[in-house]
């Protein structure tokens, strides 16, 4: 007998109404979430930071301790550098965003839809994410100058790419068998885009959009390099010219802030949207 | 630094004559080290270098924290940024160029269709800036040298990674630049048929230094190799001066992958190095420098002297005096 | 009752039209091996045949799904062809009254999928899952996704297999009832040859890759079991799929009353 | 035939021993409503139940799948538990061989698959993917995975319902033979009133959340429909269900019949 | 009547048994692929490029000429250069590659089927990945020196994160009820894993891969920068120094090739390893 309970058999114990006694059964899943459990790694990883630098075994030139950083944090919010960078860095960062998650999607439909669309679009797309952003640089520059268009669109086209491979592969791996479906419903083909293909496709854009925040978080350090005068990626970019490493800290602290945080509602959006799922994380 | 340390070495403590056996110093200089291979000298070195493909100031500095080279080979601006962010160096080694002012290191590109002849025509420009590196010192420099102020130009903070700043230039997003040798070449080659052209800067930026983090020189074992070191560098910069064809082939070419036209026109505009015996002159126009950047940076002062280690100015005296 | 093509003559231009139809997946052999298939506008087809015997490769054929399936042949169907098929299908990331109105482009859509949910006994569960409903729930939902478009052909590949006996009779009144207001053609496939005899005009078994037998169904008024003609349709009908006497269970009873004897 | 749980006194320990058992899915209303129930060891037992009554919900929870579901209760099973799910549920990545030896941890798995998917008319599709059989052969390749691996107590969530007449007197034949191998407790669901009486020792009426109606089958030896105890038996298991008669069609043909009359 | 065909109804016309009507009904999946449809948008690519080139409508000193870059790739192949650059380069790559797929795969497996593990191993990898990898470098040259092994573990660095992310999605987003029929099975962990949870992630591992195959590729660019002297990335990195256009594209179109075949192969190994799969695409 599987039970949870080992005295059931014991005739003085009455079977209460609200006992609740189920088979156990290995569970092969993953489990309950813990709560707030993403945080626990967090936590290790300051944890050993902290250990680290109050030991001497990160060395505080390489690798800034904490309270330095929490330190200079405090003097560039002081002096208002930090807000101006996050303001700066956000709108384009935001922008670009929006752009490319909009170029992506949309090229991910047509060619996602149509053998021909693929075949114009797919090939140089796999061409433009084998190159190396930098090396697209020079000729932005030359097309685009070297003002805020310039940037934005090098951030839309770092994020475009993840949008657009996800949100392709999303598409074309719907089961076949609910386009049957709609095909026998007479849908139009707009209706089976709205209907079937989009939320078919939601999980793999939402993955891809993972993906595409941290892209347009990290495109910033490459754009941000030219003509800027303040943003998160210049002042990370300045100060390791200058070799300041605590101001490179809190940049990269302040990058995993934004990174971690822009993941977790990117994966809240996914539990809500993809909410009809039954999967192993359900 | 170093895997097994020798003993320790006070800084005022006079050089050991010989490091141990088994001293291997890590040197981040690839144009020397190309130099004494194809001349021969590397046969007169008689200590174990083990050669490292890093330049630049950021990339050594880098290298110096991790322990991963001994000695880096770099313009005179990058000791004074490990001084100023916290990693303790000197500069062990001083070299400067015969004829500055015919050759400098940097000329300042001008875009194409924008009229500047001189370095007083750059007031009311867009002038490419990028703080920290040696262009930006170099920009700095030649304003002073113009009697301009920041206020009198526009700066355009952009970093010169690789080409950046002649795309800059050729797309007229600036009106000047500063561009290295190596790129005044190919620029020109492509622009010059727009009008564009370059101008000499018109102030001395051929300081080059070989430096070292302090906890190197305090390790006696080290200390000593770099002595030898230094010698053997002394000796390889007289070689390239004396033989700029087999260098630009060497080096340029075959190591950097220029085609021997450009080689020649590097070689050319850097004209012939020397190294100085007495470091006074040198030090002084590095204070000048200094100034410059403390002032329009917002540095902490410095006084340069104590960032070079003289005691090495006498190694290479006696080693280019008794060649 | 003009409508029933089965009392119509060959003159009138069939709803289907099928010939010589062959299907196959692989070398090994065909599925269906040169079917013939009439269906009269109108008329109610119930196909039977053994598991894996190609019922729902002809329903594909006739719906178009079978792109790319080699084969030959000729079909003809009409343009609005409604499919339930054999998986209820009904999209995972739709609620229930959505499914049901895919597609539909009426103004009062969400009405007629309401009513249609109520008809199939799934009042009140217009906003649940698909996940959420039972095996069942799910195959009416599916049904009513059919018939709230009035097709000129119906396919359905068993669409009461997973309902109890009083829904399915439930189910098929409606059925019924739907079909005496828009007289489509159906072919529905079901294993129940009781449930072929009481709704069909004409049950067809198919075997081999053709239609083997084809009954007309001649009972009329109540079809009841009791009514001999049923009974002699039905042990007609079982003969073809193989059964001698339906609910016989030779092994176990038998052995059982021997053991018994035994003993 | 001492082996026959309904023989049995009530001393033995039951295989599954199911003690006022809830469960609800929302607020709004329970799908168990203090369900009791045992089942002896080797006892077979079929549970029938209006759509959405709660059959799969109980199998579910004798499974120990229903983590998440609220509720109490107290449910006892064996170690060794067998499920075929209400969807065929073979994992599309894996050969229909592999599918059904999953987890088999015999020497000889490869031979004892091969030969389970003989029993349920599957030779020589060992090696088809699962989307490339027919309604029918993916429920008869989930059957056999169930069946390889002798268990204690088998759930069977209507495993015969995409099965044609023939095929499936097939599959209780096969399914009577093991069990009388290998003496399971059986809790079978099935919409099909004839065949849980001729498959089991004791029918139930799931209704309510409950066990509404607990019948045990006393017929012996043959179990035929001609039977009168049979009918009987039948007639009140369908009134239990709601049905007065079975296969009566009160709407089409009574109206039918009306038409004629008055044209 | 929808046919295909107009005609059927002139009686002349037997019904040959080759003939083959079928009811057309509006497709509304992509349909049969192209054969080698993918070419077709590189090759309208290099079109461009050349038609551009040639006209003048691209400044060959942006973008060096088709047949410039041609004979630019002869010198370098002539004298050895690109060889010896490919092989540095394709060891290193490699090498990256498979390290970082072996630990992303792991690490995916221990997050994925475990709360604990997650919570542990989750977290610092979504901090890594919103990280500049040129802001690890400094922290990765302390801890593995100038050499190859830094060179390695930073293109592993870069390989395994989206090979975790996506073999983790994947995972986590296999259907619930196979991992109930497994746990009715009686399966033990390790076939759980075996048979349910690596097929049924192997779309989200494959999927990774074509990012991870591409990142490593990237990576060379960031790595050979440092204590390099031969290698793709190194190549470029050098010329953009010295404004060597022409061998800037080269190194360019090396890239795209390379990218491109990868990317072909591994989605040639997701047709052939996921044929079980009938999806809007097949
Ligand atoms: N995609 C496929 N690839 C290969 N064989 C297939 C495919 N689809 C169906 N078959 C085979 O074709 C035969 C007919 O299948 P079909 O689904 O038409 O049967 P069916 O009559 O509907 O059976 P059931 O009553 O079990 O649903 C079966 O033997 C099946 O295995
Ligand atoms: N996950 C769920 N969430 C909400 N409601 C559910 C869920 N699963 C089942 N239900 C509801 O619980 C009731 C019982 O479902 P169950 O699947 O047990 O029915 P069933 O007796 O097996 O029916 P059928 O014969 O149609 O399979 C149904 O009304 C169903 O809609
Ligand atoms: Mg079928
Ligand atoms: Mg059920």
């Amino acid at each position: 007998m599987t039970t949870l309970t080992g005295n059931l058999s014991a005739p003085t114990r009455a079977l209460a109404e609200a006992e609740d006694v189920r088979p156990t059964r290995r569970r092969l899943g993953p489990g309950e979430p813990i709560r707030f459990g993403g945080l626990i790694g967090i936590a290790a990883l300051l944890l050993a930071w902290v250990v680290g630098s109050a030991t001497g075994v990160l060395d505080p030139r390489t690798l800034t301790e904490p309270w330095t950083v929490v330190q200079t944090a405090g003097t560039l919010i002081e002096n208002g550098r930090l807000q101006e960078s996050l303001v700066t860095s956000g709108i384009r960062a935001a922008l670009g965003l929006g752009l490319g998650v909009l170029v992506g999607t949309v090229l991910a439909l047509v060619s996602g839809l149509s053998r021909i669309g693929e075949s114009f679009i797919d090939g140089p797309i796999q061409v433009k994410r084998s190159i190396p952003t930098l090396a697209l640089i020079p000729l932005l520059i030359l097309w685009l100058g070297i003002g805020e268009p310039m940037k934005v669109i090098t951030i839309a086209l770092a994020v475009f790419v993840p949008i657009y491979i996800h949100t392709h592969n999303g598409l074309r791996t719907i089961e076949g068998r609910y386009a049957e479906l709609a095909e026998t419903l007479g849908v139009t083909r707009g209706e089976f885009v709205r209907h079937v293909v989009l939320p078919g496709a939601m999980p793999g854009f939402l993955l891809g959009l993972r993906f595409a925040v941290t892209s347009s978080l990290l495109a910033l350090v490459v754009v941000e390099v030219i003509n800027a005068t303040s943003g998160i990626g210049h002042m990370i970019t300045l100060a390791s010219n200058y070799g300041q490493t605590d101001i490179i800290v809190v940049g990269l602290v302040v990058y995993a802030l934004l990174g971690v945080t822009a993941d977790a509602v990117v994966r809240l959006i996914e539990r809500k949207a993809l909410s009809w799922r039954r999967t192993l994380a359900s | 630094g170093g895997e097994q340390a020798g003993p320790r070495l006070e800084l005022t403590a006079a050089l050991p004559d010989a490091p141990s056996e088994d001293t291997v110093l890590r040197v981040g200089d690839p144009a020397t080290q190309v130099a004494l291979e194809t001349s021969g000298l590397i046969d007169d070195l008689d200590i174990d270098v083990e050669w490292a493909n890093v330049t630049g100031g950021p990339k050594t500095l880098e290298a110096f924290r991790a322990d991963a080279i001994d000695i880096g080979s770099v313009a005179d601006i990058p000791p004074l940024f490990a001084h100023w962010t916290g990693t303790d160096v000197r500069i062990v080694a001083a070299r400067e160029t015969v004829d500055p002012m015919e050759h400098p290191t940097y000329e300042l590109g001008v875009a194409p269709g924008v009229d500047v002849k001189s370095i007083e025509d750059l007031k009311g420009k867009k002038i490419a800036y990028s703080p920290g590196q040696a262009q930006g010192a170099l920009v700095l420099n030649v304003l002073r040298e113009a009697g301009l102020t920041q206020d009198d130009v526009e700066f355009v903070e952009m970093q010169s990674v690789d080409d950046a700043f002649s795309v800059a230039l050729a797309s007229k997003q600036v009106d000047v630049a500063p561009l290295g040798q190596t790129l005044v070449k190919t620029y020109l080659a492509k622009y010059e048929r727009d009008g564009a052209s370059t101008i000499e800067p018109g102030v001395r930026d051929d300081a080059w230094t070989l430096y070292t983090p302090t906890t190197v020189l305090e390790d006696a074992d080290k200390a000593a190799a770099i002595k030898e070191y230094v010698a053997a560098w002394a000796k390889a910069q007289q070689w390239i001066s004396d033989h700029p064809d087999e260098f630009a082939q060497a080096y340029y070419v075959d190591h950097e992958g220029l085609s021997p036209e450009d080689a020649q026109y590097v070689v050319d505009a850097l004209g012939q190095f020397t190294v100085p015996t007495n470091w006074d002159e040198f030090i002084a126009r590095h204070q000048e420098t200094v100034d410059t950047l403390v002032e329009a940076q917002d540095q902490e002062p410095l006084d340069v002297e104590t960032i070079y280690d003289r005691r090495y100015e006498k190694a290479i005296a006696d080693a280019v005096e008794g060649s | 009752m003009a409508s029933y093509a089965g009392e119509l003559s060959t003159e009138v231009a069939p709803a289907v039209r099928v010939r010589s139809l062959h299907r196959s997946f692989n070398e090994a052999g065909g599925v269906l091996n040169g079917l013939d298939l009439d269906i009269a506008p109108g008329e109610f087809v119930a196909l039977l045949g053994r598991s894996g015997s190609g019922k729902s490769t002809l329903l594909r054929s006739l719906a178009g799904l079978d792109r790319g399936v080699a084969g030959t042949g000729v079909i003809e169907v009409p343009e609005k062809v409604s499919v339930v098929f054999q998986d209820s299908r009904l999209l995972p990331w739709k609620r229930v009254l959505d499914n049901v109105t895919l597609g539909l482009r009426a103004g009062d859509a969400a009405d007629r999928g309401r009513q249609a949910l109520a008809e199939v006994g799934l009042a009140g569960r217009e906003k649940a899952w698909p996940h959420e409903l039972s095996g069942g729930e799910q195959q009416r939902a599916s049904l009513a996704r059919s018939l709230v478009r009035d097709p000129e052909l119906l396919l359905a590949d068993e669409p009461f297999g997973a309902l109890d006996a009083l829904t399915r009779i439930r189910m098929h009144t409606l059925l019924r009832k739907l079909c005496e207001v828009h007289q489509p053609a159906v072919l529905l496939v079901t294993h129940d040859v009781d449930e072929a005899i009481v709704l069909a005009d004409r049950v067809i078994v198919l075997d081999g890759g053709v239609v083997r037998h084809d009954a007309r169904v001649e009972l009329d008024g109540r079809r009841s079991q009791a009514d001999p003609a049923f009974a002699r349709l039905r042990a007609r009908l079982l003969t073809e799929l193989g059964v001698e006497d339906d609910h016989d269970a030779p092994g176990r009873h038998l052995d059982r009353a021997v053991e018994r004897a035994a003993s």
